[in-house]
């Protein structure tokens, strides 16, 4: 019993829910939710109980997949994603079955469990062909996701815009990639981060690759400037799906970006500072344009998916702080720690929408007017995860941004930490925006109570007191991730 | 003499012809085809490298297996890509990109 | 568990409570009591508890991080306890004033604010001494942007800016604090435990051109919170538009909190760095702006809350003088100021705040003949006012003449420097205080009272707060000694006199 | 390859790659791709990557395009109309195609082996048949051919897909997988529309 | 500054320092349970202040501690008194005066419903008044300073509702405010140039041989403006020009609290501190001359207006205006005097001396004026009255010792040995100021002789006047007794007995006596013969009649220099700096939002090209650009 026979499984399970699926077609909603949710969460139970050395793993296996504290990380991430996507969708099914055509959602609970495994190969992989073949393994199974809810039109256009933009990139990737494997003449992290090692590698090409490379994962983690997809396609997708690509397809992003920035900035590479200028910039800019135009937005999701777009940003300024040795955190860590906080953030924001949408509501600022009327809980809890959104003190949010900002100082990148600054306080704007509304009593779109299932409630509840727990006692978190070394050990030194 | 800066070359301007194509064309369907194009141009890159990294007097199959899966990929996402550009044709009775401009701001 | 985390948690359970649907009014002001009670104890049991002791009293700490090392740590010295008893006084008035007719969060929000300001006050760990403060961002917002004064239009554009404001000046705040603490971890593990910080600066302390740069940045995160010229156009319009409880508690207690982060932080960890040239200058020059201009915008005010809110961020300005003089008078006159000042601009905000319902309006020249029908209110609106002016035998006149004496401690020199030409232009701001505060009472109290405008003295239960308020300043201006023997080492001159 | 071959694909792939991004219509679009297609295919080959090449041809060229085809047989769609072609991004296209081009250019020109031919980079098949044989997971059939001077392309082929990546290619079935759920999901009739 | 071991025992200064204090509180707190009770009391604690200042008469000189008030380390600021002749005096007029106004108050307020109110404040008064005349250092001094400050605020604006009483209670606060102004800095500079000790006794040493010692002769300008900072306290609360303004708007209050407050005590106070911090001024002459010119100038020019004012009250407003320059200049002048002859000073002072004489009769004269008005239903317009000799006999009476002892006339009445002293101080000191003082003193006896010449002279002009009476006894008590003090301080003897002041009868240059002499029998005889029978003023001199203008063309400096200034600096802030730190910021942010949401266009093509655009970006930054910096 090992990791990869756990993420087997869940492939396989994956499969099994399509072959239900086309085969009896009379197995009702609840019970595909039932199987997938159960599925993950005993994946997930697995996960924990299962040793998880390196030597567990085939050994065919071995040369593309290894088990580090980030790749376990990252893994146990995915699989808590997918089950809290696939939660999340058994929750707003009611209303998402109105824009498929069969009033069906089955591939809605199967296609995850295919990308979990996806995701979990990417957090483990050790050379660039595992990364392209398990980051197209979910690409392609978000195009579908996306444009599920076909019905809808703007869930279709979100499908098309980010299939031709997702393609263009992958193009790119690739491109990238071939040129990363002209310079160094090895598709693995390892000996691409040697070659690096030595001076005699000509400097140009490896550029061009890095900058190609970069450039394909920025936009799979919507950096600036690859970030305008983002608020279109986080707009149209169905919100469960929204959800995966804003947390899920982020962290798998980041986690390949994590290793190749480790890879280039390996000691003594000769591409570091470039990599490491651009980092800077493109994290200032991304926070810049992921923050500034939020202002405008009434859309929450929209909102949202704006919000994320400055989250990357802060992001890729946590892995510029590669150099930064006064954390016991490495910048990996650092990310993998901000993820964590990000992650129950959003899914409550994208949760509360949801809820509202089932109840009637848009996905405007001014349908959570009187929100506070409607249901307190919710609106504390919405509350807090703004909050934290915003990376007020004794959340989650401030915790992750805490470690960004002493990483920026302690490089003394002063531009970059006037960007964040100024995108934090950006932030304030448009997240209290939300806050005023749901506790302004003015007439709102309507204002019978909502209802909430016990599930319901229970899980919000939970989301966010682990804000409040991961803000005031981030100890656990940190230790877990503390003994993450730089991920990639060149045979340089 | 054919040098690999020439390959490197021809595949270069192919790249950048896909890209000029996707960024000029309206029709989605040409939009696709020229991705298909610079696909296949990373493509060469990614042979000619491999060709000419000679590795025990061969050369680089590993290189030319990832063009292998660039390949499979590229038709996965063909067939899906089809599928959704004829969805939005049937929704939209247009494949111009001016028919998906809803999303904005 | 130290009785501080207890003063600290007792808000925040007390607004759950009323979140869950505990009687609003019943639950504040018990809690408020039971604080201000407790503090009142750890007020007399200071002397014994901080016997022979170097740091603090009654201490304790709960790790949180180990790297950076952050703990959940609280203990009181001097100065923070005579913070917690200004903030638990004016939460309890605070809360006690507040209508039957208000909706349960304006309780909410005044104990989550006073639980930000508590707590701010007693870490004695940088992170949460920050964090707490925050705290109190949200509450204030919504006051404000609901439940202000004025139109909506109006109120939610106040809240939008003070909000704003806020959190970008402690967003650069935060940046130092984090210099600083990258600065003195001294190589080795980074901590924000203010003990270890202060061991660290004594050790090894930093090349005073770098100490300068660290305490401007401080200078400018802490002078944004509180409205240090020209970082102060937040304040104003705030107070003016909030609430009653929140302007109370905002003006009067958690303002506060830059000023004590900089008696707490700056000053004891970077010495010199307050005293290089250009700093101080600029210092200088800064406060002076809130005497002088501030001082002639409160002239120009045409109603009450914002005479009273832009004089609050005027008698800024003498505080800041305190800490620039830097001497151990000038610093001890510094915290009995901030108390009084807090004491006052509470009673006199709570007192506005009843002539608005009363009345429905502040406009001076709409107002008059006041102390006719209302003299009980006119007596406590004179305390306030009076306190404010600095008059003797009320609680700021005693931190005044302190803050002027320790900056003229430069004993037998014959000429005057920057600073003594600062407390010469300071003076002169005690005179234009005195003069709009004495227009105000002019207009609203003397004189034959308005057509329509016509109040009457509170209920002596709604009076009771105010009336305790106002033996505060009573009692403080007379022994103003009572407070200050609470200060003992911790606030050793920055500059020996 | 004689330079002389090698200029003419290249041309045939330039060129037909440019009428794809000039046609009119989709149909010509179509089928000069898969003219530029086999062009390229034939680069492959001339870089002895005789299976890439194939397949190139095969998949590309054979199923991909007749699945455009049939696509825009389907929609029947029309040419773009000229009223409609936006200045604008015709500018940007030639602008971004030039530049991309222009930089691509400067770097292959730094590559440590730019000016290497096909035969400075010579493979050793005698020596690399005799070091197969060497290892104990020697496939005969391919050191027989090595020794015989001959490049068994696709068994090599086979050997790095099935031994060094078959995790991959099941990752590959499993993407093919998705991808045909995905057609089927949406291209699903509407039910009310079928009604 | 630790005071010397103390003799006697701290406990009867404090006993009467707090006991009006204590009263106050207690009216204030429980005004509502003691209702009547609350006068008595008052008056009580008033009677006890007396009693305990005539037991303090034959006290020990001594510095002892009342109060702890601030206290770091060896830095003290306590509440010290500083029993000696000077204050002991000074605490019996005080006491004295203070308790027949309570009395007559008593009378005089008799149907005024804020009478309790009164009476508190009355209490709050005496309070501040003890403290400024015990008190031991400057820092006590300014304390209790500000604090008649407030309680003459409170009791002018007694009748509140009047628009006037409450202009004028404001007008007379912020004009000392102006004043402590000054005397702050003052106080500060002693206490840098002394080393943090600004007790009496500690700058008396500190100019008799410590480090201000040198300072005199070697920062005289330092030693001029600390002085003349102390002397803007005494300009500001004894109402010296340029600050005198506020004096007669406080007529506003009521009667007896002009007379109390106005005319006896606070106002004198200014020459009171003066002439305990003598020695800062004799340091420095050019200080001394200035102070003595800004006297004999107040003194002129408020006799000048006093000859032309028509309300009793005012008239005796102005007439205490020019004689307390009179005792201001007195200061000044003998500062010059030591200072030019260094042989320190006999030990009466002539400013202390009349500021005692002058307390009795002026406060009489006020209570005298009250009573009238009393009598004559609220009416203050000499002109109005008239013919109350018959009326009002012991009034009359009194009113007449007053008024001779106020002219000077010689040998009976204690006024002329004061005014004495002082003129021949000038005589020495400086003649300019001597003639000044001579013909200020004509015309005292011009003005003085009008008005008691309309007032009690000739006939009834009006009703009221007809029909006036005597007033209760209450209040005609106070006037007799202090009618008899009046006389009494003529004497040596009685003084001497009173150990309160010494006169030195200044057996002076025979041109002084002969001087004033003359200056009184012209100013008398002139007014006696101007206004015999007369209805209306013969002559009126708009100038005088108008005080100069002083009021206008302050309002004009208030209006340009404070609100006009105000409201441009509010508009300046505003726009600058709300406007660069707030608005400037938010606008920038806001705009380049809205720039960047371009991007965002929802245009695929728009996308692709950006795309594309930024990858050749990051190309060329990372492949040309960055390699360049060398970064």
């Amino acid at each position: 019993m090992s990791v990869f026979s756990i993420e087997v499984g869940l492939a396989i399970l994956g499969l099994f829910l399509l072959a239900l699926e086309a085969f009896m077609p009379a197995t009702t909603r609840r019970a595909l939710a039932g199987i997938s949710m159960g599925g993950v969460a005993l994946a997930f139970l697995l996960f924990l109980w299962v040793n998880k050395s390196a030597t567990q793993m085939p050994e065919f296996l071995q040369p593309y997949q290894q088990l580090d504290t980030l790749a376990i990380f990252y893994k146990g991430f995915a699989l808590l994603i997918t089950f809290l996507v696939l939660w999340l969708t058994s929750q707003c099914a009611g209303y998402l079955t109105k824009y498929t055509v069969d009033g069906r959602l089955s591939e809605m609970f199967s296609l995850p469990l295919i990308v979990c495994p996806g995701m979990m190969w990417m957090a483990g992989a050790k050379d660039l062909v595992t990364v392209f073949v398990s980051l197209e393994l979910v690409t392609v199974s978000f195009y579908v996701l996306v444009a599920f809810t076909r019905k809808s039109a703007l869930a279709l256009e979100a499908g098309v815009k980010y299939l031709i933009l997702g393609a263009l990139s992958t193009g790119i990737l690739v491109y990238g990639i071939a040129w990363v494997y002209g310079a160094t003449g090895s598709l693995t992290f390892e000996g691409i981060a040697k070659a690096l090692a030595n001076p005699e590698t000509v400097k140009l090409p490896v550029l061009l690759g890095a900058a190609l490379l970069l450039a394909g994962l920025g936009f799979k983690v919507a950096a600036a400037p690859f970030h305008m997809w983002v608020p279109d396609v986080y707009q149209g997708a169905p919100i469960p799906v929204t959800t995966f690509l804003s947390v899920g397809s982020k962290a798998a992003g980041f986690v390949i970006l994590t290793r190749v920035i480790d890879t280039f900035s390996i000691q003594g590479s000769i591409i570091a500072p470039e990599v490491h200028g651009l980092l800077l910039i493109a994290g200032a800019l991304t926070v810049l344009l992921g923050s500034l135009p939020a202002i405008f937005q009434t859309s929450v999701k929209r909102l949202l998916a704006y919000s994320s777009i400055s989250h990357a940003g802060y992001l890729l300024l946590a892995l510029s702080a590669h150099g930064s040795t006064r954390l016991d955190l490495s910048s990996g860590g650092v990310v993998a720690f901000y993820l964590a906080t990000y992650l129950p953030m959003t899914v409550l924001g994208f949760l509360v929408l949801a809820i509202l949408r089932i109840n009637g509501g848009g996905e405007d600022v001014t349908d959570f007017r009187g929100l506070a009327k409607r249901s307190p809980l919710l609106a504390l809890i919405m509350t807090i995860a703004l909050a934290s959104l915003a990376g007020l003190p004794l959340t989650a949010g401030f915790m992750g941004k805490l470690f960004v900002f002493l990483g920026l100082v302690d490089q003394a990148a002063w531009g970059a930490l006037g960007c964040a600054v100024i995108g934090a306080a950006a932030g304030f704007y448009y997240y209290f925006k939300t806050i005023l509304a749901m506790y302004s009593s003015d007439v709102s779109s309507s204002s019978q109570p909502i209802p909430l299932n016990l599930w319901t409630k229970a899980g919000a509840i939970v989301l966010a007191v682990t804000i409040v727990i991961l803000g005031v006692y981030p100890r656990p978190l940190q230790s877990m991730l503390m003994t993450a070394p730089a991920t990639v050990s060149a045979g340089a030194h | 003499m054919i040098t690999l800066s020439h390959y490197l070359i021809v595949s270069g301007l192919l790249f950048a012809l896909g890209l000029a194509g996707v960024v000029a064309r309206r029709n989605i369907i040409i939009i696709y085809m020229c991705l298909e194009m610079m696909l296949s141009a990373a493509n060469l890159t990614l042979v000619a490298f491999s060709r000419f990294h000679v590795l025990a007097g061969l050369p680089d199959y590993s290189a030319q297996a990832l063009v292998f899966f660039t390949i499979t990929v590229a038709a996965a996402e063909v067939a899906v890509g089809l599928a959704i550009i004829v969805a939005l044709y049937r929704s939209k009775q247009s494949v111009e990109v001016e028919s998906v401009t809803k999303l904005q701001g | 568990m130290s009785p501080l985390e207890i003063v600290i948690l007792l808000p925040l359970l007390a607004a759950l409570a009323i979140w869950l649907g505990a009687p609003a009014r019943a639950t504040s002001v018990g809690a408020a009591v039971i604080n201000l009670l407790i503090v009142l104890g750890l007020v007399f049991g200071f002397q014994a508890a901080s016997a022979g002791k170097a740091g603090f009293a009654f201490e304790s700490a709960r790790i949180v991080l180990d790297n950076p090392a952050i703990t959940f740590g609280v203990g009181a010295d001097g100065v923070a306890l005579i913070l917690t008893l200004l903030t638990s006084l004016v939460t309890l008035a605070a809360v006690w004033q507040i209508g039957d007719d208000k909706p349960g969060i304006y309780h909410i929000s005044s104990l989550l604010i006073a639980a930000g300001a508590l707590g701010a006050f007693l870490s004695t760990d940088v992170f949460f001494l920050y964090a707490f403060h925050e705290l109190a961002l949200i509450p204030t917002f919504l006051m404000i942007g609901l439940y202000g004064h004025g139109e909506p239009e109006h109120r939610k554009a106040v809240a939008w800016k003070t909000t704003i404001y806020l959190g970008a000046g402690s967003l650069v705040l935060l940046a130092g604090l984090m210099w600083l603490v990258l600065e003195f971890s001294g190589g080795g593990k980074l901590t924000f435990d203010l003990q270890a910080l202060r061991a660290q600066a004594a050790l090894t302390p930093l090349p005073v051109e770098k100490q300068a740069q660290i305490f401007f940045v401080l200078l400018l995160g802490f002078g944004t919170l509180v409205s240090l010229f020209p970082l102060h156009s937040w304040a104003a319009p705030a107070y003016a538009t909030a609430p009653t409880p929140v302007a109370m508690l905002h003006s009067g207690v958690l303002k506060k909190f830059g000023l004590y982060g900089l008696l707490r932080i700056a000053l004891p960890l970077l010495p010199q760095g307050a005293q290089v040239a250009w700093v101080q200058e600029t210092l200088l020059f800064m406060l002076l702006g809130n005497i002088l201009v501030i001082g002639l915008v409160t002239i120009n005010q045409k109603r009450l809350d914002d005479v009273l809110a832009n004089s609050s961020v005027m008698h800024m300005g003498y505080i800041f003088l305190g800490l620039a003089a830097g001497t151990e008078i000038a610093l001890r006159g510094a915290v009995l100021l901030m108390f009084a000042h807090g004491v006052s601009i509470a009673l006199l905000f709570a007192l506005a705040g009843r002539m608005r319902n009363q009345l429905g309006t502040l406009e001076l020249n709409k107002l008059g003949g006041l102390g006719e029908h209302a003299p009980a209110f006119t007596v406590l609106f004179a305390f306030g006012a009076f306190a404010s002016i600095g008059l003797p035998g009320l609680a700021n006149f005693a931190g005044e003449v302190m803050v002027f004496v320790g900056s003229f401690m430069n004993y037998g020199s014959a000429s005057f420097g920057a600073l003594q030409w600062a407390v010469v232009v300071s003076l002169w701001g005690v005179v234009m205080s005195a003069v709009y505060m004495l227009r105000a009472c002019r207009n609203i109290f003397h004189g034959s009272a308005m057509t329509g405008l016509f109040m009457r003295d509170p209920a002596l239960s709604q009076r009771l707060p105010l009336i305790m308020l106002a033996a505060v300043l009573l009692i403080v201006g007379c022994c103003p000694w009572l407070l200050l023997n609470l200060l003992k080492s911790d606030l050793a001159a920055v500059v020996a006199p | 390859m004689p330079a002389l071959l090698f200029y003419l694909f290249a041309l045939i792939t330039l060129g037909f790659g440019l009428m794809v991004v000039l046609a009119r219509n989709p149909v010509t679009s179509a089928l000069s791709l898969a003219m530029s297609f086999v062009g390229l295919a034939a680069l492959f080959i001339s870089l002895d990557a005789f299976f890439i090449g194939t397949i190139q041809i095969l998949v590309y060229a054979g199923a991909v395009m007749v699945l455009f085809l049939f696509i825009i047989m389907l929609l029947d769609i029309k040419a773009e109309s000229d009223r409609m072609t936006n200045v604008a991004a015709i500018v940007g296209a030639i602008v971004l195609g030039s530049v991309l081009a222009v930089q691509i250019a400067t770097v292959s020109a730094a590559h440590h082996q730019s000016d290497l031919s096909v035969n400075d980079a010579a493979l050793n098949l005698v020596a690399a048949g005799n070091q197969m044989a060497a290892t104990k997971t020697d496939l005969p059939t391919i050191s027989k051919d090595l020794k015989a001077g001959i490049l068994p392309d696709t068994k090599l082929m086979g050997l790095a897909l099935f031994q060094q990546y078959g995790f991959h290619l099941q990752v590959m079935g499993l993407l093919l997988m998705v991808g045909t759920v995905g057609v089927v999901v949406l291209s699903k009739r509407d039910k009310e529309v079928a009604r | 500054m630790t005071p010397p071991a103390q003799e006697t025992s701290a406990s009867l200064p404090t006993l009467l320092l707090l006991l009006p204090f204590l009263t106050a509180l207690s009216i204030l707190i429980g005004h509502k349970l003691l209702k009547g009770a609350s006068v008595v009391l008052s008056i009580a604690s008033a009677a006890l202040c007396f009693v305990i200042s005539l037991m303090l008469l034959d006290a020990r000189d001594s510095a002892p501690i009342l109060l702890p008030f601030i206290e770091i380390g060896k830095f003290r600021i306590a509440l010290d008194a500083l029993i000696d002749q000077q204050s002991r005096g000074m605490m019996f007029i005080v006491t004295s005066i203070g308790l027949l106004v309570h009395l007559f108050s008593l009378g005089y307020m008799k149907d005024d419903e804020g009478k309790v109110r009164f009476f508190g404040s009355l209490s709050l008064f005496m309070f501040s008044m003890t403290g400024i005349v015990l008190a031991g250092n400057l820092f006590m001094m300014f304390i209790f300073w500000e604090l008649v400050g407030l309680s003459s605020y409170l009791l002018i604006g007694h009748w509140f509702e009047k628009p006037s009483a409450a202009e004028a209670c404001k007008k007379a606060f912020l004009t000392n405010r102006i004043g402590d102004f000054g005397f702050m800095i003052g106080i500060l500079m002693l206490f840098m140039a002394n080393h943090g000790d600004v007790s009496f006794i500690g700058l008396k040493s500190g100019f008799a041989e410590g480090p201000l010692h040198e300072m005199t002769q070697t920062h005289t300008t330092f030693m001029m403006l600390a002085a003349l900072g102390i002397f803007m306290g005494a300009v500001g609360k004894s109402a010296q020009f340029p600050l005198h303004v506020w004096l007669p708007d406080a007529m506003e209050g009521p009667t007896p609290v002009s007379a109390l407050i106005h005319a006896a005590t606070m106002v004198a106070a200014g020459v009171f501190m003066l002439v305990r911090c003598s020695f800062v001024i004799e340091a420095s002459p050019d200080a001394a001359t200035i102070i003595a010119w800004i006297g004999g100038l107040t003194a002129l020019m408020a006799a000048l207006m006093a000859t032309q004012q028509n309300d009793i009250k005012r008239v005796l407003a102005y007439s205490t205006l020019s004689q307390l320059g009179y005792m201001v200049m007195a200061v000044g002048l003998l500062a010059i005097q030591v200072s030019v002859s260094h042989h320190e000073a006999g030990p009466g002072h002539p400013a202390m001396f009349h500021l005692y004489t002058h307390a009795f009769f002026k406060a009489m004269l006020f209570l005298g004026s009250g009573a009238i008005i009393y009598a004559c239903h609220h009416e203050q317009n000499i002109w109005k009255m008239g013919g109350l000799m018959k009326h009002m006999p012991v009034t009359f009476a009194t009113f007449a010792i007053g008024t001779a002892s106020l002219m000077g006339v010689p040998f009976i009445t204690s006024g002329f040995w004061s005014k004495e002293s002082i003129l021949g101080v000038g005589f020495e000191a400086c003649r300019p100021l001597f003639w000044v003082g001579v013909f200020t003193a004509m015309l005292t006896a011009f003005y003085m002789t009008r008005m008691f010449v309309i007032t009690f002279l000739g006939k009834p002009r009006t009703e009221n006047a007809h029909h006036a009476v005597e007033a209760p006894i209450i209040m005609v008590l106070p006037l007799v007794v202090l009618a008899a003090l009046t006389v009494l301080s003529t004497f040596e003897s009685f003084n001497r007995l009173l150990a309160a002041m010494i006169p030195n009868h200044a057996e002076g240059h025979p041109t002084v006596m002969i001087a004033s002499i003359a200056a009184l029998i012209i100013g008398s005889g002139a007014g006696f013969f101007l206004y015999k029978g007369k209805d209306s003023d013969p002559l009126n001199i708009k100038l005088f009649a108008n005080k100069f203008y002083f009021d206008e063309i302050y309002a004009v400096i208030v209006k340009v220099l404070q609100d006009q200034l105000a409201w441009v600096v509010t508009g300046l802030e505003r726009m600058f700096v709300d406007g660069i730190v707030a608005r400037l910021p938010a606008f920038i942010a806001v705009r380049l939002g809205s720039a960047a949401r371009v991007l965002t266009g929802g245009h695929l093509q728009a996308y692709t090209f950006l795309l594309g655009a930024g990858v050749l970006m990051v190309i060329y930054l990372v492949v040309f650009v960055l390699p360049q910096l060398g970064h």
